[in-house]
């Protein structure tokens, strides 16, 4: 058959949408029951390397000892920043509408940091170093936005 | 290494930030069949196994080595899809050659960037249970560690930007780029910013197109082509995945996949004893930060490579001649585009970004935000 | 290969429908442990990690890197390979390379799929072109009832021949304390299931699991002074085939098959001349009854048209001369990235005599194990409990 | 599995992953689509080398690795070659809905066309009413309302007047 007209780029639209549903497991579950009825945050303790770990986890990175329950000890609230950035851009999966602000906060006791929000403060007023304190949310649905961010204490 | 492994022959696609035209079997396809016209190799006859890099995210399509399977020359033979960056192909490819299991092997990747939205993409990333509600990407997540970078060592937005017009300089000599030019520190300052301190110059653009390469064992290199390139030396490391477990202004990974490398390839100063660099800096201030993970300059002073000119094209250890990432290359061929171009220029054969007699070229891919997994590729001369 | 290599310890997780105890890094963990208590080995004597799983299939992109501290792989090398529900096997095969290469010596290879947390419908109907068949969703299914439908027409096989692959793999999964449907069923249950797309009844499919699987892998040195009981890796062979055309659900096809090809290269590396009296055991990756068959007949078990006789007459019971799956398969358990694993784990089991119950009743030198995946792939690998025979 | 003393709360997450896309069809898809859509007509291509044809078209003929340029108009019927009835209401993915059980699909061979193409059969979900070998032809959408998808084609139907060879 010969070529008889240009067939020009031809492009479809399409989603792929999947729902998931993802288990925190035991030591997970603790951390998010503890922090959507008492508001307080656990960590959990690697005695040999005697660091505290956020988020707590059943395996130790660094030396491969095994936590659990049993290790989670509680650490902030508040803490400090770490590092932060300005989000000037939107995208359907933020949880808020830019412009808005990310942090590392390590929280106090811990010795890894925590990635959330900052707000209530201006952008250029933030410094590294400076100490936070986090905002709940009213309702807590045992996941991370249950903390609706950190602000300057 | 007991035995040799080289690479004998090197493809790319123009690259491009969209191209409707094709789909990704037909893209990938451009760089089968020209890297095996260069060769002058067949698929039934001389390659024994292929291995691509790309993600089923990124293609849209489950399993998606099945869209490729036909171009690679997959049908009843072996082929395997690394889901990392396209650097850790020539490492496993290696690895295949080694054990005595191929003699010769195609890689490939490909990515069409502009067919979804690379943060929606990258959010799936980070972990479900404590950080991926936050909205992350590899944008904000590196915004993060340019800023802990800035902070712990000085390094200044200027000297990132520094980076942008030597690269974009840089890409004008390499006709596969497509984001090139001649910008002052002042063009890239002025940007609009994206996520601080990054700015929309920072950052690598979305684009399509595709890589492949053939290496060989030996006594099949010596047959195939009259240049083989060598690889020395290769390592990978990852590092913690939380954010907030990593030291955000150090690459652990990284100096310890760069020290295995080494280690194979004998290399004792790196400074001294390499000719060229092609790193993966997706973000500016990555291309400085990865200086000091791959032991050129000690931590915190990748600000003082860039100030000296020392990576300058003309410089005495000139970084990504061909314009790096932030000329434009799609994810996941991000790799295994700096071992083509640092192979190319052991070759000879970069055109207008050609180095002055190149016996030693390291090549470094990652995979993962800010890093995580690290590939470093060793390559020689004769 | 360059080098000999040997499976030196290997573990798996308890497989079931729900794991809401452990999130996905803790469940590849708890086999990342078992394997090394198996070799009694420390992660510090690891010189790579090699982790494969269903990209996306849990919703999540380059799964590798949030598994780091579960897997082990933190501040070491390793890589992430895909190949669809081969994956588990080419991890294998891919950690055999790395050994054989001469650069590692000791080499962790993990297989892991957590379904429930995932969309696998949705993700599984991604499997087809974008553009051309995604609207035909539950291909899997209409496959492989399409594979039964053209096999029962060829050869006059039964719907009591798939339900007799049906009984055997629960059955012999109620033997396997790992294995996730452990039913006490017969072929009556069996033909009564509820019908998916027929010939294909509830009973003859696969489940959906949570699980994982880990091996380590190790050069001839390390294998002799450090495991009383080394598996040898005696050869590999992978087989993709092309995208749009699905010979292997029409047995009439005159085209060469995947898993035919395969299996001659394997033999001819091998030397194998009968594969019956060559392998003791074979452990084949089966999502469906009606692929049982076909295996049978497309690694030479059985000529073309026999395998429903075969499972007809006990041949390929537990204690019959030709054990297939002694372990339930993948009828009874198919954590998808473990499955390919699994197979190669429990065929190593039947070598060392370590399947327990499920140790089939005779001496078991040499095994095969086959792998299933993408749009007919397949990877074959042989063990054998000497490392030159 | 260990059974715990006491039932702790297990805390899950749900996330919904919804990843957008605009798929280029690429050079051979794009002019099978295009004719389907505009002229009701289904194109295959021939290899060079080993002569067989196939639907869709595509670049490369996997079995010779050469790339195919000679394209082959193919017949609206053909023979079936296989077929199940599905009892499952699986979700289409392009529509978010799923096809209503029972319903029939088969693969059919299009006269002219080596390979064969799986789509949905309009026979009524009865093993007895439809068998390999079955002549089809395909019924599409009226020309105003195709859209260049394969949902252009309604689904094929049996000829009418045959019986089972048996």
């Amino acid at each position: 058959m010969p070529e008889e007209k240009d067939y020009g780029p031809f492009e479809v639209d399409q989603h792929i949408t999947a729902h998931s549903r993802y288990y925190a497991g035991k030591i997970g579950s603790l951390f998010y029951t503890t922090l959507r009825d008492h508001k307080k945050f656990l960590g959990i303790k690697c005695e040999t390397c005697d660091k505290i770990f956020w988020p707590p986890r059943g395996t130790c990175g660094r030396c491969f000892s095994q936590l659990s329950e049993a290790d989670m000890v509680e650490i902030g609230p508040n803490g400090i920043l770490e590092t932060f950035t300005l989000v000037t851009y939107h995208e359907p999966v933020h949880p808020r509408k830019a412009p808005f602000i990310y942090g590392i906060i390590k929280l106090d006791g811990a010795d890894t940091g925590m990635a959330h929000f900052i707000d209530e403060v201006a952008f250029e007023q933030l410094e590294t170093g400076m100490r936070v304190r986090p905002v709940f949310e009213e309702e807590r649905k045992a996941n991370i936005l249950d903390i609706k961010h950190f602000k300057p204490v | 290494m007991s035995e040799r492994v080289a690479i004998v022959g090197v493809a790319q696609t123009k690259f491009s930030p969209k191209r409707a035209d094709v789909n990704y079997a037909e893209l990938a396809y451009e760089v089968i069949e020209r890297v095996l016209a260069d060769t002058g190799l067949q698929i039934e006859k001389d390659i024994s196994n292929s291995i691509s890099c790309s993600h089923d995210i990124w293609d849209g399509q489950t399993i998606s080595n099945i869209g490729i399977t036909d171009v690679i020359g997959g049908h009843l033979r072996n082929e395997e899809k690394m889901a990392m960056d396209g650097s850790t192909a020539v490492y496993y490819g290696t690895i295949g050659i080694l054990s005595g299991e191929f003699d010769c092997t195609l890689l490939l990747a490909h990515t069409k960037m502009s067919q979804t939205n690379r943060n929606i993409v990258n959010n799936d990333a980070f972990d479900p249970i404590y950080t991926r509600m936050l909205g992350f990407d590899y944008t904000s997540a590196a915004a993060l560690q340019a800023k802990r970078y800035m902070h712990v060592y000085g390094i200044t937005e200027e000297q990132a930007a520094s980076v942008v017009v030597k690269n974009l300089s840089n890409a004008t000599r390499n006709p596969v780029t497509h984001n090139k030019g001649v910008f002052s520190i002042d063009d890239v300052l002025n940007a609009p910013i994206v996520a601080a301190p990054l700015r929309q110059m920072d950052i690598a653009p979305d684009t399509d197109g595709a890589v492949a390469i053939i290496m060989a064992s030996e006594k099949r290199a010596l047959e195939i082509t009259d240049s083989p390139v060598w690889v020395r030396g290769m390592g990978t490391c990852y590092d913690a995945h939380y954010l907030g477990d990593r030291d955000l202004s150090e690459c652990m990974a990284l100096e310890k996949a760069a020290e295995q490398a080494y280690r194979m390839a004998g290399i004792n100063n790196p400074r001294k004893e390499i000719d060229v660099i092609e790193l993966g800096e997706e973000f500016s201030y990555q291309e400085l930060l990865w200086l000091e993970g791959l032991g050129i300059c000690e931590h915190g002073k990748g600000g003082m490579m860039i100030d000296s000119g020392v990576t300058a094209m003309d410089g005495d250890l000139p970084v990504n001649p061909s314009g790096g990432l932030l000329a434009g290359v799609p994810a996941n061929v991000m790799g295994l585009n700096r071992v083509a171009e640092a192979a190319l220029q052991i070759m000879g054969k970069a055109d207008g970004h050609q180095i002055n007699d190149v016996k030693t070229a390291v090549a470094q891919g990652h995979s993962g935000f800010c890093g995580q997994h690290h590939c470093v590729i060793v390559l020689g001369r004769n | 290969m360059k080098r000999n290599v040997a499976i030196i310890g290997g573990g798996q997780t308890h497989h079931a429908a729900r794991r809401h105890d452990v999130n996905q890094v803790e469940m590849v963990n708890e086999a990342v442990r078992a394997a090394l208590l198996d070799a009694r080995m420390t992660i510090d004597e690891i010189d790579a990690v090699l982790l494969g799983n269903m990209e996306f299939f849990e919703g999540t992109h380059m799964t590798d890197c949030w598994l780091v501290d579960g897997t082990g792989v933190y501040g070491k090398p390793g890589l992430k390979i895909t190949t669809g529900g081969t994956v588990g096997a080419t991890i294998v095969c891919a950690g055999a390379h790395h050994v054989a290469s001469g650069l590692f010596d000791k080499v962790l290879c993990i297989g892991f799929e957590k379904q429930e947390e995932g969309d696998t419908g949705a993700i599984l109907s991604g499997v087809a072109h974008p553009l051309y068949g995604r609207s035909m969703a539950g291909a899997a299914l209409g496959y492989f009832a399409m594979m039964g439908t053209s096999y029962m027409a060829t050869w006059g096989a039964k719907e009591e021949h798939s339900a007799m692959v049906a009984v055997k793999a629960r059955q012999n999964a109620r033997k396997n304390e790992y294995a996730h449907l452990k039913l006490d069923i017969t072929i009556q249950d069996a033909l009564n299931a509820r019908m998916l797309a027929y010939p294909i009844r509830m009973l003859d499919m696969c489940p959906a699991s949570n699980g994982a699987c880990a091996m380590i892998l190790a050069d001839e040195k390390t294998a002799i002074d450090r495991c009383k009981k080394p598996v040898w890796i005696r050869a590999m062979d992978s087989a993709h085939n092309e995208q749009f055309e699905l010979d292997w659900r029409d047995v009439t096809t005159t085209r060469p098959i995947f898993s035919k090809v395969s299996a001659a290269r394997l033999y001819r590396k091998l030397g194998v001349k009968n594969p019956v009296e060559y392998f003791d055991v074979f452990e084949i990756y089966e999502p469906a009854t009606w692929a049982e068959l076909l295996w049978y007949e497309d690694l030479s078990i059985c000529g073309p048209g026999e395998g429903f006789k075969l499972i007809e007459d006990g041949m390929t019971e537990i204690d019959g001369p030709i054990p297939v799956n002694p372990s339930g398969g993948v009828l009874s358990t198919n954590c998808i990235g473990a499955s390919a694993m699994l197979r190669v784990w429990e065929a190593a089991l039947q070598i060392r005599g370590d399947a327990g119950e499920h140790q089939v009743p005779k001496e078991v030198r040499r095994a095969l194990t086959t792998a299933y995946g993408g749009t007919n792939w397949s990877v074959l690998i042989a063990l054998s409990k000497s490392s030159d025979e | 599995m260990t059974r715990e003393p006491f039932e702790q709360e297990l805390v899950s997450i749900p996330m919904v992953v919804d990843v957008p896309y605009r798929f280029a069809a690429g050079k051979y898809m794009s002019r099978f689509l295009i004719e389907l859509r505009d002229n009701g007509r289904f194109l295959g291509i021939r290899c060079p080398s080993c002569n067989r044809v196939q639907m869709p078209p595509r670049i490369v003929c996997a079995a010779c690795h050469v790339k195919n340029t000679e394209w082959v108009e193919l017949g609206q019927e053909g023979t079936l070659a296989g077929f199940t009835i599905m009892y499952l209401p699986l979700t289409d993915p392009t529509t978010g809905k799923p096809h209503k059980p029972p319903f029939t699909y088969g693969s059919v061979r299009l006269d002219g066309c080596d390979s064969v193409f799986d789509h949905f059969v309009n026979i009524e979900p009865d093993i007895n009413k439809i068998w390999v070998g079955m002549r089809m032809k395909a019924v599409l959408r009226s020309k105003k309302q195709r859209t260049g998808d394969l949902s252009d084609i309604i689904y094929f139907e049996p000829i009418e007047g045959q019986d089972k060879v048996t």
